[in-house]
């Protein structure tokens, strides 16, 4: 744990050490949004952001990826794995909720007897350096969620906008020997110390309220089958599947096989509970055919059987899903509601 | 506004209690500003909850494809796209009209909330208060009046049907003339009068964002069928991956299933979260239609759609005829 | 790429001939293809031909998935309007092809690519000249690269 | 990169293992929508690896059309080979049964709980199984026909539409010889030449009677069987956690990544497919 102070007209230096060593991953701004995007220079990042409009997830779990190619001859079928092991990288400017996301991912896909050896191998050599939420959005929730906007869970190294200079912190061996490789860095004076935490104090009192989610886990479960509580929120949804496909914690794939004459690969690619499709059987029954239970799925499988299989709410409180959805279905409102009933 | 907006909840309060609907889907106030979410409203004393502003962009036709709206006779508050959406859907033997209550609401053009918010951030949006031409914003440390009219929808603007032409009532009785400044059209020549290569290359690029969620699909108040092609397995036509070449197909081929059918309203471009803004490829569709067969979607409940129908005259300049 | 297939590609490059996929409706373009054989009429062997009930029976995925798997043209043939088996297929057809060929070509595929005719079964000849006519269009267009999928 | 050769170690459970189909039976022709495959690896050591016991699945893959979850039909019993049987559905299932003697398919697995093979050692078993979803259970007889002393009593009810529905006709005829095994074929409407029960498995199932004290029910059937088998077997005096079911569900990955199958916060294929009827009445219904 180091703490560090680097002057902000330094930030092009340390990049440019980054980029040195390291494949670099930050925010920059695309079609009016901003994104995580490899960059080549310094002034390619654009700092000035809320949120990335799509989470950084998909660095590590790409919307399409080959799990293996093959080839059929008339002496049988070969199997070429596609992994590659990942060059190291760092992603810069991470938010906090979606670092927190990661360890999500990160014990999602290593649970159980199986791992998932993609996702893992890229995660792996990636340095995540976070920058605080100074100016978190109305939609932000992440406090309600056991996270905070200078959330530390996840990364490597927290940055800290103080205005004309940024406050680093290293947060484990990584980020010290990471530290310790970039120039320009001053220690971290008790003041600069003391200028944070009344930072973090003023953004933390600057937020949304927190939204009670104790007990949320057996509210749920009271409520499952309440189809008037249910449908007080899925008759608007228009099933677009948005909030889904932009959530930095969903992590559900469909799998294909694509053929040309003699070769072929089969390919995950991103899939959502929120389609019927999703659950349909071969029969053609379906065990979730209506958007009610569909939009229960994704209530319940973040806020219920997350926390039963992973001890953890599998949301971080990003608001991505309300800004998103385009009949503004607000997930808070769900929680809202299970406070009042 | 608020006078219409007050007249619309007088009226669909009327036909509530007359019992001559179940129900009302309209707007309500949403929980983040400048948005509104649709609300369901079927007792006479909730009516209060319905606005009309100008971010009511959703098209909540949407809605009455839905199965367990199918034997109710619901009142709708429509737009002149959502109207026609209705329109094009009545035509196909989607919904009957004696079971719906259209109450067409003359539509300014709405705002471009999108735009607005990603010309501001980092600057967040937490109020906002809408004027007859103005937009007050307010947030943190800042506050900021925009005209109104430099921030409406692109699909508003190159709107050319702004009031329902099928409707049971026109809240307030008076037709909106509508004067924006748009280049649509001229952007589409433009595009036309490229070579296809650049139009190759211009699609791919706009495309290549596309991240296949198919929002825009779902968004559609005229996709709505059972089982839409991209999901079907057998056999599989279009593959579901992002190779640019499944995405152009799937976009060719959406494109050709709304052909005669799609009435602009913007809801595909809307609700993509890549903000793919598809409107060159619906303006096209209204032209290649209504210069082949003079049709324009969504106008007339009784005539049928271009392809379902067909003439031994049809133009057919394109067919091979050897000398 | 290695010298020898980069030679290789070049060779193939040359010696280029267009690959073009014919639906062709059983009733008329089908016996008109058949007469063009009987009757001993030469024309590019570079179509190869899906029999199909009626043209109205060609679903626009035939035509984009041809281009997709590298077809570089596709020909759709049925009978004359009026003359359709079914009574009104062909109009049915016409109307989607006018359609879908305006869209396809709008995104950026070189108009040559989609073709149609009609050609009825007593058309031998003509059928002939369609296919030396598409082929040359196609021949000029080169081979196909913007739908095929890598 | 160190990190790397430790991930290279653990095997990628998304890379399935070759095998060829040796042999392929049709299970009901003419209908010709049920077979049943004889896979075996093309590397003997794979099938060593490939450590499994009755009611689990594996992931087969028609390469170039894609992957199904089928339950395995034979049992660990069997040396050599795999037996699947496959019902004619969609995508993959019909290229399966497109396919010829010789042909290479894929196999990840095996996957899943499968049943409780040490909690039944030991006592009573009753086996009811409807239609192809026999596949397991005659996986789980032959296991306990093979072990024969580990077990006491053995009752298997097997229905089907008709006789020629039935599948595995040549192992039946020979267990209606056993006499450590009670086995009743029944078919849901009568057909000429046909000797034994008649009607709905249930209603079979109330004809004999099966005696619970001591023994386990093990269901398999289409959701109707199932949903009118449990009330009779409850009557008869077994437990929820003594009637044991498999589960079906849309899947993809088969070991828990893809979502797909999830019933609450189980996982059809890590988690079951085997459940006992108290663990699937605390679960969402949405199987």
């Amino acid at each position: 744990m180091k703490e560090k102070i680097l002057p902000k007209e330094q930030l092009p230096q340390i990049l440019k050490t980054l980029l040195e060593s390291y494949k670099v991953f930050a925010p920059i701004k695309k079609n009016g949004f901003y994104v995580f995007g490899e960059i080549e220079t310094p002034d390619e990042i654009a700092l000035n952001y809320l949120n990335s409009k799509i989470p950084p997830k998909e660095i590590f779990y790409p919307r399409t990826e080959v799990l293996f190619t093959f080839t059929k001859s008339p002496q049988g079928i070969d199997i070429q794995e596609a992994i590659n092991p990942s060059e190291s990288r760092v992603i810069f400017g991470i938010r906090p909720c979606d670092a927190k996301s990661f360890t999500l991912l990160d014990k999602f896909f290593s649970y159980g007897k199986f791992k998932d050896p993609y996702y893992q191998t890229r995660r792996e050599n990636t340095l995540l350096i976070g920058l605080a939420c100074v100016n978190p959005r109305s939609t932000c929730f992440c406090t309600s969620i056991n996270g905070s906007p200078f959330g530390e869970e996840g990364l490597d190294i927290l940055f800290v906008d103080l205005g004309d200079k940024y406050f680093v912190k290293s947060l484990n061996l990584k980020g010290d020997e990471l530290l310790d490789q970039l120039p320009g860095l001053t220690p971290a004076s008790e003041k600069d110390r003391f200028n944070m935490t009344e930072l973090l104090k003023k953004v933390l009192a600057s937020m949304t309220p927190e939204i009670p989610i104790e007990n949320i886990n057996t509210k749920l479960e009271q409520l499952f089958d309440e189809e008037v509580f249910w449908d007080q929120f899925s008759q608007k949804c228009i099933g677009c599947a948005s909030c889904t496909f932009l959530c930095p914690t969903c992590t559900c794939f469909d799998v294909v096989d694509e053929e040309t004459s003699s070769s072929g690969k089969r390919i995950r690619l991103w899939d959502t509970c929120q389609f019927p499709l999703f659950t349909l059987h071969g029969s053609g029954h379906n065990p979730r055919p209506t958007k009610r239970q569909r939009l229960r799925q994704r209530v319940m499988h973040k806020f219920s059987y997350y926390p039963k299989t992973l001890d953890e709410i599998g949301c971080v409180g990003c608001g991505r899903c309300i800004i998103v959805c385009p009949v503004n279905q607000d997930i808070r409102e769900v929680f809202k509601a299970l406070q009042e009933t | 506004m608020e006078k219409l907006e007050k007249i619309m909840q007088d009226t669909a309060k009327h036909f509530l209690q007359e019992q001559k609907v179940d129900l009302i889907i309209g707007y309500k106030q949403g929980t983040i500003p400048l948005r509104t979410t649709p609300c369901f409203v079927t007792k006479p004393e909730d009516i209060s909850q319905l606005v009309w502003n100008v971010c009511c962009d959703h098209d909540l036709t949407n809605f009455l494809l839905q199965p367990e709206y199918k034997d109710k006779k619901v009142g709708i508050i429509v737009k002149g796209c959502d109207a026609r959406a209705l329109v094009v859907c009545m035509a196909e033997g989607q919904i009957e009209r004696k079971m719906v209550t259209i109450i067409g609401m003359p539509c300014p053009g709405m705002i471009d909330r999108k735009r607005i918010e990603s010309e501001l951030e980092p600057k967040e949006i937490l109020v906002a208060e809408i004027t007859e031409d103005q937009i007050h914003l307010k947030g943190k440390d800042f506050e900021q009046t925009l005209q109104k009219d430099d921030y409406i929808q692109a699909s508003c603007k190159s709107c050319r049907y702004n009031n329902p032409p099928v409707c049971d009532v026109l809240i307030g009785g008076q037709p909106i003339e509508l004067s924006f400044n748009d280049d649509l059209d001229e952007k589409l020549a433009e595009l036309e009068a490229k070579s296809p290569d650049e139009r190759w290359t211009y699609f791919t690029t706009l495309l290549s964002d596309c991240i296949r969620c198919y929002a825009c699909r779902n968004a559609c108040p005229l996709c709505y069928c059972k089982e839409c092609f991209v999901d079907q397995t057998q056999p599989q036509w279009v593959g579901k991956t992002t190779n640019i070449s499944d995405i152009m197909f799937y976009h060719m081929i959406r494109a050709f299933h709304v052909a005669g059918r799609c009435v602009e309203c913007g809801a595909c471009t809307r609700a993509c979260p890549m903000n793919i803004d598809l409107r060159l490829i619906t303006r096209k569709l209204q032209n290649i239609v209504k210069d082949r067969y003079g049709f324009e979607a969504g106008l007339d409940p009784n005539v049928p759609p271009p392809m379902g129908t067909h003439t031994m005259e049809d133009p057919q300049e394109f067919i091979t005829e050897p000398e | 790429m290695t010298v020898a297939e980069e030679k290789s590609q070049i060779k193939e490059e040359k010696s280029w001939e267009p690959k073009i996929l014919a639906f062709l409706c059983n009733w008329c373009s089908y016996a008109g293809a058949d007469l063009a054989g009987i009757s001993r009429l030469q024309y590019p062997p570079n179509i190869r031909v899906v029999r199909v009930p009626c043209s109205g029976r060609v679903n626009p995925f035939y035509l984009i998935k041809a281009l997709q798997a590298g077809w570089d043209g596709v020909l759709v043939s049925g009978c004359h309007p009026g003359d359709c088996h079914y009574l009104s297929g062909n109009l049915v057809a016409r109307r989607r092809f006018a359609i879908l060929k305006d869209i396809v070509e709008f995104m950026g595929i070189s108009p040559g690519r989609l073709n149609f005719s009609w050609v009825s079964a007593a058309e031998g000849e003509k059928f002939s000249k369609v296919v030396k006519e598409v082929v040359e269009k196609v021949k000029k267009l080169g081979p196909i690269r913007k739908m095929v999928k890598e | 990169m160190t990190q790397m050769s430790n991930l290279k170690k653990v095997s990628n459970p998304y890379i399935p293992k070759l095998t060829t189909i040796q042999e392929i039976v049709s299970e009901n022709k003419p209908v010709n929508d049920l077979k049943t495959f004889k896979l075996v690896f093309n590397n003997p050591d794979d099938f060593k690896e490939f450590d499994y016991i009755p009611g689990q699945f594996a992931e087969l893959s028609y390469f170039g059309a894609g992957e199904c979850p089928i339950g395995i039909a034979s049992s660990p019993t069997e040396e050599g080979y795999l037996l699947f049987t496959v019902k004619r559905v969609g995508v993959v299932t019909t290229a399966l049964h497109n396919s010829k003697e010789g042909t290479a398919i894929g196999i990840r697995g095996p996957f899943g709980n499968g049943w409780p093979i040490e909690d039944l050692i030991g006592h009573n078993v009753v086996i009811i199984g409807g239609g192809f979803a026999f596949s397991t259970l005659r996986s789980l007889t032959k296991y306990i026909l093979a072990k024969r002393e580990l077990f006491k009593k053995l009752i298997v009810i097997y229905g089907a539409r008709n006789p020629n529905e039935l599948c595995y006709k040549q192992d039946l005829a020979e267990w209606e010889k056993l006499d450590d095994l009670e086995l009743h074929l029944t078919i849901d409407r009568p057909v000429d030449g046909w000797t034994k029960k008649v009607g709905f498995v249930p209603a079979i199932t109330k004809e004999v009677a099966p005696d619970s004290t001591d023994a386990f029910a093990i269901v398999c059937g289409p959701p109707i069987m199932i949903k009118f088998t449990i009330p009779v077997l409850t009557e008869l005096g077994f437990a929820d956690e003594r009637i044991l079911l498999s589960l079906e569900n849309r899947m993809k990955c088969g070991i828990g990544k893809c979502g797909h199958c999830c019933v609450g916060e189980k996982y059809v294929c890590i988690d079951g497919p085997v459940f006992t009827q108290a663990q699937l009445r605390s679960l969402p219904k949405e199987y």
